[in-house]
């Protein structure tokens, strides 16, 4: 599988870490709603089909990145970074 | 000359005579033959034993689908057990030798397995050997007992035992176009993605470029085919964006056209040149792929159809065309389709008697008919072959009358005396690799074969793999892919002209001659046609289930010649058609890859190796290494004739009583950097950072999100926006990620810089009660005394003449210093600490003492943050800040993790007086026959040289509420119990008097 | 450390630096392998919207003009510097004293300068057959199509972190980790093997 | 239906096999079952076996999607043991140790259960004792297991590489003797034949496509061969938890689904009676009565449904593997594949009662469900039998991960991936 870093190009599998389900909403740091923690902390969405996840680029620039990426097919519909840095731009 | 090759012809170079050898008997070839046509051209016809019934087999295949002649190849003591003999190039100096029979493949003494077909027909052993219910053989002893028999009589190969020093490597390479097959179709290919200046690799799993070219007997442009292909195969070598791959299978298609291929380098050398590895794994990214890896032939499958002279019609033309091989002298041919008529004129030509070919089908068409004529043969159409005779050698066959629309034969058997049946049952496409995703292969009625599935990746396909089956239209078809593959449009094509022999594609759809006796389906399996029945009858009527049911296609040849016969057997059965019953799925690979390719430069060396600046002094000074994760660190610096304990006990009473010093290097550092570092900080750990001075230092602890403790160091702020953070040794990259996340994902706004400089610094912690005389005889440029360098206090000056950075702080307990200077100087600087220390008793210390000093004074590390305990169950809870939030901090107070029965953190004095071992458990009360009812368990234990006792830490449950109460360590593992008294993890100055100073 | 340090640096190669001509040479050497041992190599970053300024600084310091787009670099005259992540540089210099003339050069405003001089080690790969070698540990496109003269890219070999910088038409500079440099170097040797290799 | 025993075979044998009768019938749905178990794999199948036999409630339904087996059941590497170092795990894994023991029999057909011993290495002796931690907490709670010496594994496995200069040199090891393998596919056509031979319909090619729902509660499902109603439902799909939950409305669970890839070598003579597995990194091997090295080691990392997997994992298997035996280098990978597993927030499955009224969950199997068939099949029909879990399954619910009571063998947290 290739990836797409938004700095880096295509790259290997191997350089990227799975940091999973990108739909997840942290609470705000001091909430006390438990319920809203343990969906943030446990609760994957894990749909087949297109799925908006993080990676890392561990093995290169280290930028996380917002993958949309279909569970059943692995196809890479896009891959944005997460924060605001554009791609292609030193 | 021996009478089985040729007079003249085939592309192997007569001039030169290669010696090698096939279970030790010597045998001589040509450069260009393969192991199987060398042994062919010696008369040898019989080559190994089928799986399961130890048959006699001969070679049914030419390529990378033989399923029958297996072999063992032997370097040296290296083994490479069941390669197909006719993908060994030979050399000299080749041993090869048969497997799967006992004492020798003549005579097979498991061959009376065939005795007992029908009782162990596919399945049997679900329905037996389930044993007695009661006495010793009950519950799964009976079968076990059996399957000791059966394991040794499966199993084809032996493999080695002893390390095989072969080099692997691995090769990363792109392009725009990936060419698989270099057949007429994908020669034609990548020339012609070449020619519009894309870069183009060309691989083919033959040694020789030009696939059906090289025997097919056709002209192109009025030369040999085999000609036309070495002349187009020189015009790319020639041009410099095409790289050639012979000896190359692509095996994997991946996701993102990424595709895995194996190159054997060397294996057809008797001595591969200097750095030249056996195997090259490539991993090729494409940007598209063209798919040219042409068809296979099926075998029919009729009584006797695996004996040893029965052969696949394309089979035999290549080794007549290319190998100058004569498979027999007496040849019949049989068939279901025009492409076999071929065979038997190339070997018409090459010397054999064509005694008559046999063709399933009633009517035939006046060309093929004329072309038969040529080969001066008895034609036999609307017949079939119901019987092939003989043991190790094929002695006759018998011909029946067959009608093709409803599978019967009829009418008297005739014999034929052959000593080589030639077959074909039609063909099918090599799909494997656009497969390989899962997607459906689709039928072709017109030409009885599975067509590739729609592309669910970057490729186009041209040639017999997309069923188009004669040359022209391969080259045609080449051509358009070619320029495909890399979004050229169509131009001109000067197409070549051939002369090829007459036939048209396809065949009838006959798999099978239904008639008494053992027909073969999965020849190396032993999986007959009566097995598919049976397993029809007991409802394994899933191709799926039918595979698994009988293992037909399991084989080392995945079924390459035998998946489309079975399943159209089963459809027969079911009363269905082809398609309803599917195909099994493909998978990687294609065929069978070494491992040690795919372990590439990682065979004989799995991990690299860290090492600290300190790393060949440690060596030098005789420093026991002790791999930690990938790093290396002295474990005890051993003097001649100490144990291990007694070597940490010395160096930890030296330590205690004047000076030790440790290599830290390893303590994972990470660089947090700008405006909002203290804010970070702040945020990941559970105590306060921001209110930290600079020049100071302060002990830090982090939970993971949901609250449990993840790892814990001292943080230094080196300037207002500048810290250097510190990690266990084993979490720097975790903790490193887990920032990077926080900062990339979750708090964008803040302006920090995370960097591992984990390997700018060297770190040596010298600590003991002269540990402050020392540094004071040796550093320039600051003091060190109380006043300048108070507890958690930071000062910058040298060593040596070299700028260091000294921390005040202790893991031993003592009064103690961590002193980092740039890595390349840190030899130099902990060279000048020990000079300076000789006098004032300082030794150097190993893990092990590190180890016994932190748990005399309770200090945790990963044995206790094990991912699930919490900071309270660690005593750590003073940590956790109430004044802010914190990562971790809205989930650990969940019911769960603060339960009275959670495991905590306790001390365990031995009281028998014995070493306690980690991994013991705590009892309360002690059964060492029938251990039950633990606490808790030993997370490090030692031998404490200041109070003169061996003690451990542990994790028991209600941990403080036990202190000073009475236990058990209960190890059955090592058959150590004893007394225990649970108490204080402080074991040693609680009040911290001798690190405060 | 703005005034240079006389005591020696000790390379974490030293033990295992073999001069001469290796492996498969009879035939001449594919490659040659070399430490360069620069004096100082600094990370840099810059706060996002402050990359030109960032740009700037590496300028007025070093005198090198960086190119736009990600991992573009320079590399002249002893001095190199490269794109590596939004926003981060590496910058090279055979002399001593780079972070502390960045820390002068750079603001906490612009971003932060990191010195890495001891902590990564820089390996050269030089030679017709450099990017053979190269593409037996790293999957990435060495071709200079692809990889432009002066480029950075980040990326690794298993557990191996390396940034890699083309310095020449068939030459590279590859930073290690120096922990990791001994048993990098060790593999590279290993995989030059087959071409021929020269240690300078 | 015929019993299967070695005079069977005989008979049988004489008059050609004409006589073999199918393993299991190919009943038509009926309009109504007491239970529906969604999914026909080891534990949807131990499930309907156990409702028939332990509580007499034989009007069951095991709705399958594709041919019988087609799951994780048929894919994996088939080892079975119980050395589990946290309480709950260990009671519920020799449970279910127990159960193999008499499985053949119990069923009348040979799952091949073969106590040929599992081996982990260690590496280090923080390894080691860290093994002796869970060895003994084994031995706590009735299982067996014994520790080794690099002289005593080299006896056991002659091609292993025990030399002091391996990069992670053998300092030893954990053996459990009473665990080893057992014929993946026969434990899916035993249960079958077994479940099938007490009056459960096997359904297959049906696919559930949605829930009948009367309000809140669950009432039935709607197939790809039409609407099924059910007292109540039971869904123990693996990896498919996700999708099939998403059908209920449920469409976050602490499951994430990955691909692990699996492997088998060509048939080779006998070279490896023990399955071994190496400490430092993720790789098991144990070799079939086949004579094909069966092997695996870490999951992908990424979520997928599709049962296949990419290059660097397989790499990385076959590097740890020659690391233990670096003899294997010129034996031949013959087939890789891929299973979807249903991994979970702390590593620990889920056999419980709800999420909604009528239904009943099994899941959270990671890549270990399937050595614990038999004790899921038991502890999940005795959940549905009496709406309440049996002692050893209690431990196993959904909230636990709200409330904090994780069972997290490996202490990785929430990062299914790690476990
Ligand atoms: C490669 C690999 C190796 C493994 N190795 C081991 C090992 O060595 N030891 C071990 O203990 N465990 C191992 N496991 C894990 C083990 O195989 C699984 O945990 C276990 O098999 C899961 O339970 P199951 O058998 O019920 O699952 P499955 O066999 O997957 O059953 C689930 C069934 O549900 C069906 N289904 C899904 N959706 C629907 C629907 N909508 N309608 C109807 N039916 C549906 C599926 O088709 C499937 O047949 C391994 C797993 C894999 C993938
Ligand atoms: N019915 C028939 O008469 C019939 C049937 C099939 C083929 N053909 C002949 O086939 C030819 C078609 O040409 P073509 O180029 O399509 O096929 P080809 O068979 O000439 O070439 C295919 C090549 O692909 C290689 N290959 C296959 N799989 C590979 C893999 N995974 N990795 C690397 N290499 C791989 C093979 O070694 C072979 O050299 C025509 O000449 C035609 O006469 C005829
Ligand atoms: C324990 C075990 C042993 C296997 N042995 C073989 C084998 O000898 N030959 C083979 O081709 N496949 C073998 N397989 C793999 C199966 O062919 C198949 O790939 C696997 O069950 C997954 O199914 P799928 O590939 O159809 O998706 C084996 C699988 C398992 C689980
Ligand atoms: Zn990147």
């Amino acid at each position: 599988m290739l990836i797409t870093c938004p700095y880096c190009g295509p790259r290997d599998l191997s350089e990227f870490t799975y940091q999973g389900d990108g739909n997840r909403q942290r609470p705000a740091p001091n909430s006390q709603d438990l319920d809203a923690w343990n969906a943030y902390v446990y609760d994957r969405q894990n749909p087949a089909g297109d799925h908006n996840e993080i990676w890392q680029h561990s093995g290169g620039c280290r930028i996380h990145i917002r993958v949309v990426r279909n569970t059943l097919t692995h196809a890479i519909s896009s891959a944005v970074p997460v924060r605001g840095h554009h791609g292609g731009k030193a | 000359m021996s009478p089985r090759r040729t007079e003249q012809g085939g592309r192997i170079d007569r001039a030169r005579t290669i010696r090698f050898t096939f279970d030790g008997a010597a045998y001589s070839g040509h450069p260009g033959d393969t192991l199987a046509s060398a042994l062919l051209a010696n008369g040898v016809s019989l080559f190994g034993r089928s799986f399961k019934y130890h048959r006699p087999r001969g070679v049914l295949a030419a390529g990378v689908d033989e399923p029958n002649a297996l072999v063992t190849i032997l370097r040296g003591e290296a083994r490479e057990p069941n390669i197909p003999a006719t993908m060994v190039e030979i050399h000299d100096g080749l041993v090869a030798e048969s497997q799967n029979r006992f004492p020798s493949l003549s005579w097979d003494v498991s061959a009376v397995n065939q005795l007992a077909g029908p009782l162990i027909s596919g399945g049997f052993y679900y329905k037996t050997f389930m044993g007695p219910i009661i006495g010793p053989l009950k519950g799964t002893r009976f079968w076990m007992v059996c399957e000791r028999f059966i394991r040794r009589a499966a199993g084809l190969g032996r493999a080695g035992t002893v390390p095989d020093k072969a080099r692997y490597e691995r090769m990363n390479a792109f392009c725009d176009v990936l060419v698989v097959g270099a057949g007429p179709a994908g020669l034609t290919a990548a020339k012609a993605a070449a020619e519009k200046g894309a870069r183009v690799i060309l691989a083919d799993l033959e040694p020789r470029l030009g696939g059906s070219a090289n025997w097919s007997g056709e002209v192109i442009d009025g030369k040999p085919a085999a000609e036309w292909a070495a002349a187009a195969v020189n015009d790319l070598r020639a041009v410099d964006n095409v790289r050639l791959l012979p000896r190359t299978t692509v095996w994997g298609y991946y996701d993102g056209n990424t595709l895995a291929a194996l190159e054997r380098v060397s294996d057809h050398k008797q001595h591969p040149a200097k750095g030249e590895p056996r195997h090259r794994q490539w991993t090729i990214r494409a940007k598209t792929v063209v798919l040219a890896t042409g068809a296979l032939e099926r075998p029919l499958v009729f009584p006797g159809n695996d004996r040893p002279g029965v052969m696949l019609a394309g089979a035999a033309e290549r080794y007549a065309n290319e190998f100058g091989v004569l498979p027999g002298q007496k040849v019949a041919v049989f068939t279901n389709n025009d492409s076999a008529y071929r065979a038997a004129h190339a070997l018409k030509q090459a010397g054999a008697a064509i005694v008559a070919i046999i063709d399933v089908r009633a009517d035939i068409s006046a060309d093929m008919l004329d072309f038969a004529g040529k080969a001066e043969t008895e034609m036999l159409p609307g017949h079939a072959v119901v019987a092939a005779e003989g043991g190790r050698k094929l002695t006759g066959i018998k011909v029946q009358r067959f009608d093709a629309a409803s599978g019967t034969v009829s009418g008297e058997p005739r014999s034929v005396a052959v000593d080589c049946l030639l077959m074909s049952g039609g063909w099918s496409p090599a799909i494997h690799l656009a497969s390989q995703a899962g997607a459906k292969a689709e039928w072709n009625e017109a030409l009885q074969a599975f067509l590739p599935p729609k592309p669910t990746q970057k490729w186009t396909g041209a040639g017999a793999f997309t069923g188009a089956f004669s040359t022209d239209e391969a080259i045609e078809q080449g051509h358009a892919a070619g320029l495909a593959a890399c979004s050229a449009g169509r131009d001109h094509f000067d197409a070549p002209a051939i002369e090829a022999a007459p036939g048209a594609p396809g065949s009838e759809p006959v798999f099978e001659i239904q008639v008494t006796g053992k027909s073969f389906v999965d020849f190396q399996h032993d999986v007959t046609a009566e097995d598919v029945r049976l397993a029809h009858r007991e409802g394994f009527v899933s191709v799926e289930h039918l595979k698994r049911y009988t293992t037909l296609g399991m084989a080392t040849d995945q079924g390459k010649t035998s998946n489309v016969p079975g399943l159209a057997i089963m459809a027969a059965a079911l009363g269905k058609a082809i398609p309803q019953v599917g195909t099994t799925r493909f998978r990687p690979p294609y065929s069978a890859v070494s491992i040690g390719s795919l372990a590439g430069e990682r065979h004989g060396d799995l991990k690299p190796e860290r090492l600290t600046p300190m790393h060949d002094w440690h060596i030098a000074n005789g420093a026991t290494m002790y791999s930690a994760g990938l790093w290396w660190r002295p474990q005890i610096y051993g003097h001649a004739g100490e144990t291990v304990e007694q070597a940490y006990v010395r160096e930890t009473k030296g330590t205690r009583g004047t000076a030790g010093i440790v290599d830290v290097s390893t303590l994972g550092k990470i660089a947090v950097q700008g405006p909002d570092a203290a804010e970070l900080l702040d945020r990941v750990y559970t105590n306060m950072f921001s209110t930290l001075a600079v020049g100071k230092a302060r002990y830090g602890l982090m939970l993971r999100e949901d609250g449990l403790a993840f790892d814990d160091g001292t943080t230094w702020r080196l300037g207002e926006q500048d810290f250097l953070m510190t990690t266990t040794t084993a979490n720097a990259g975790k903790v490193m990620q887990h920032l990077e996340y926080f900062l990339d994902v979750i708090w964008p706004e803040l302006k920090v810089t995370i960097t591992s400089v984990t390997d700018q610094w060297a770190g040596a912690a010298i600590g003991g009660p002269n540990a402050r005389a020392i540094l004071a005889a040796c550093v320039e440029g600051t003091a060190v005394d109380n006043a300048a360098l108070p507890f958690m206090g930071i000062v910058h000056g040298e060593i040596g003449g070299v700028p260091v950075m000294i921390c005040r702080l202790s893991f031993s307990g003592e009064m103690a210093f961590e002193v980092y200077c740039g890595a390349d100087w840190g030899t130099h600087v902990w060279e000048t600490l020990m000079e300076v220390g000789k006098p004032f008793g300082l030794v150097p210390y190993g893990l092990e003492a590190l180890g016994t000093m932190r748990i005399e004074k309770g200090h945790v590390t990963g044995a206790e943050i094990d991912g699930r305990t919490t900071a309270r169950d660690l005593h750590l809870d003073w940590m956790l800040s109430k004044k802010k939030p914190f990562v971790g901090s809205a989930m650990m107070d969940r019911e769960g993790l603060v339960a009275a029965d959670r495991l905590q953190l306790v001390g365990i004095v031995s009281l028998d007086n014995r070493p306690l071992n980690g991994g013991a458990h705590i009892v309360e009360q002690l059964d060492e026959e029938n251990p039950h009812g633990s606490i808790g368990h030993i997370t490090a234990c030692c031998y404490s040289p200041s109070l003169g006792k061996y003690i451990a830490l542990a994790l028991v449950e209600g941990g403080k509420a036990r202190h000073g109460s009475r236990a058990f360590t209960s190890d059955p593992l090592r058959g150590r119990f004893g007394p225990v008294e649970i108490v204080s993890h402080h074991f040693f100055d609680p009040e911290g008097s001798r690190m405060h100073g | 450390m703005a005034r240079s340090i006389e005591i020696e640096r000790l390379s974490p190669l030293a033990q295992v630096y073999r001069a001469g001509p290796h492996g498969n040479f009879e035939d001449g050497v594919g490659v040659a392998l070399s430490e360069p041992r620069p004096g100082s190599i600094v990370q840099l970053a810059a706060w996002p919207g402050e990359e030109r300024r960032m740009i700037d600084a590496i300028r007025t310091v070093t005198g090198l003009a960086l190119p736009d787009g990600a991992g573009g670099g320079v590399s002249e005259g002893g001095k190199a510097a490269f794109g590596f992540a939004p926003g981060k540089f590496t910058v090279v210099d055979e002399k001593d004293g780079l972070a502390a003339a960045f820390a002068k050069a750079i603001t906490p405003a612009i971003g932060t300068v990191t010195d890495l001089s001891h902590g990564r080690t820089v390996i050269r790969i030089e030679g017709p057959e450099a990017e053979w070698v190269l593409a037996k540990f790293f999957a990435i496109d060495f071709s200079l199509a692809a990889f432009p003269l002066g480029a950075g890219r980040s990326t690794t070999h298993h557990d191996v972190f390396a940034q890699i910088q083309r310095t020449g038409p068939d030459r590279f500079d590859v930073h290690v980790f120096r922990s990791f440099a001994r048993s990098f170097w060790t593999a590279l040797c290993h995989g030059s093997e087959e071409v021929g290799y020269e240690v300078a | 239906m015929a019993e299967y025993s070695a005079l069977a075979l005989l008979k049988n044998a004489f008059n050609g096999n004409k006589d073999w009768k199918p393993a299991w019938r190919k009943p038509q749905p009926k309009a109504s079952y007491d239970v529906i178990v969604v999914g026909g794999g080891g534990h949807g199948l131990a499930t309907a076996y156990y409702l028939a036999k332990e509580h007499g409630i034989t009007n069951v339904a095991v709705l399958e999607k594709g041919w019988l087996g087609s799951g994780n059941v048929g894919r994996n590497t088939v080892t079975v043991r119980s050395n589990y170092l946290l309480p709950p795990n260990t009671r519920f894994y020799e449970y279910s140790m127990k159960l193999w023991e008499n499985l053949s029999h119990d069923l009348n057909y040979n799952v091949m259960f073969s106590q040929r011993g599992v081996l982990n290495l260690a590496h280090s002796p923080a390894q080691f004792d860290d093994y002796a931690r869970r060895g003994n907490a084994m031995r706590h709670q009735g299982a067996d297991s014994e520790l080794m010496t690099p002289a005593e594994i080299k006896r056991l496995m002659p091609a292993i590489d025990i030399s002091g200069n391996a990069r992670f040199p053998i300092y030893g090891g954990l053996m459990q003797p009473r665990a080893g393998t057992a014929r993946h596919d026969a434990v899916a056509w035993g249960y079958a034949r077994g479940a099938d031979r007490r009056g459960v319909d096997i359904v297959e090619n049906c696919e559930v496509t949605g829930f009948l729902r009367d309000g809140d509660r669950i009432v039935g499902v709607s197939t790809s061969r039409g609407e099924i109603r059910a007292k109540k439902v039971a869904v123990a799909v693996a990896g498919s938890t996700g999708r099939v939950m998403q059908l209920a409305g449920i469409d976050r669970l602490p499951i994430e689904s990955h691909v692990l890839q699996a492997f088998v070598t060509e048939s080779l003579k006998p070279f490896l009676d023990t399955v071994v597995t190496f400490g430092m990194g993720h790789c098991y091997i144990n070799q079939s009565d086949k004579g094909g090295l069966v092997y695996g080691g870490d999951i992908d990392g990424y979520n997928s449904y599709a049962q296949r997997g990419n290059l660097p994992i397989v790499e990385d298997v076959m590097a740890e593997m020659l690391a233990m035996f670096p003899s294997l280098s010129g034996v031949r990978l013959l087939r890789s594949w891929g299973g979807v597993c249903d991994m979970s927030m702390d590593g620990s499955p889920v056999i419980a009662k709800g999420p909604l009224p009528g239904m009943y969950l099994n899941c959270g199997w990671c890549y270990g469900g399937f050595k614990a068939t038999p004790a899921s099949g038991f502890c999940f029909a005795h959940t549905i039998a009496r709406d309440e879990p049996h002692d050893l399954n209690a431990a196993f619910t959904l909230d636990r991960f709200r409330r904090g009571i994780l069972i997290d063998e490996k202490g990785q947290g929430a990062t299914p991936r790690l476990h």
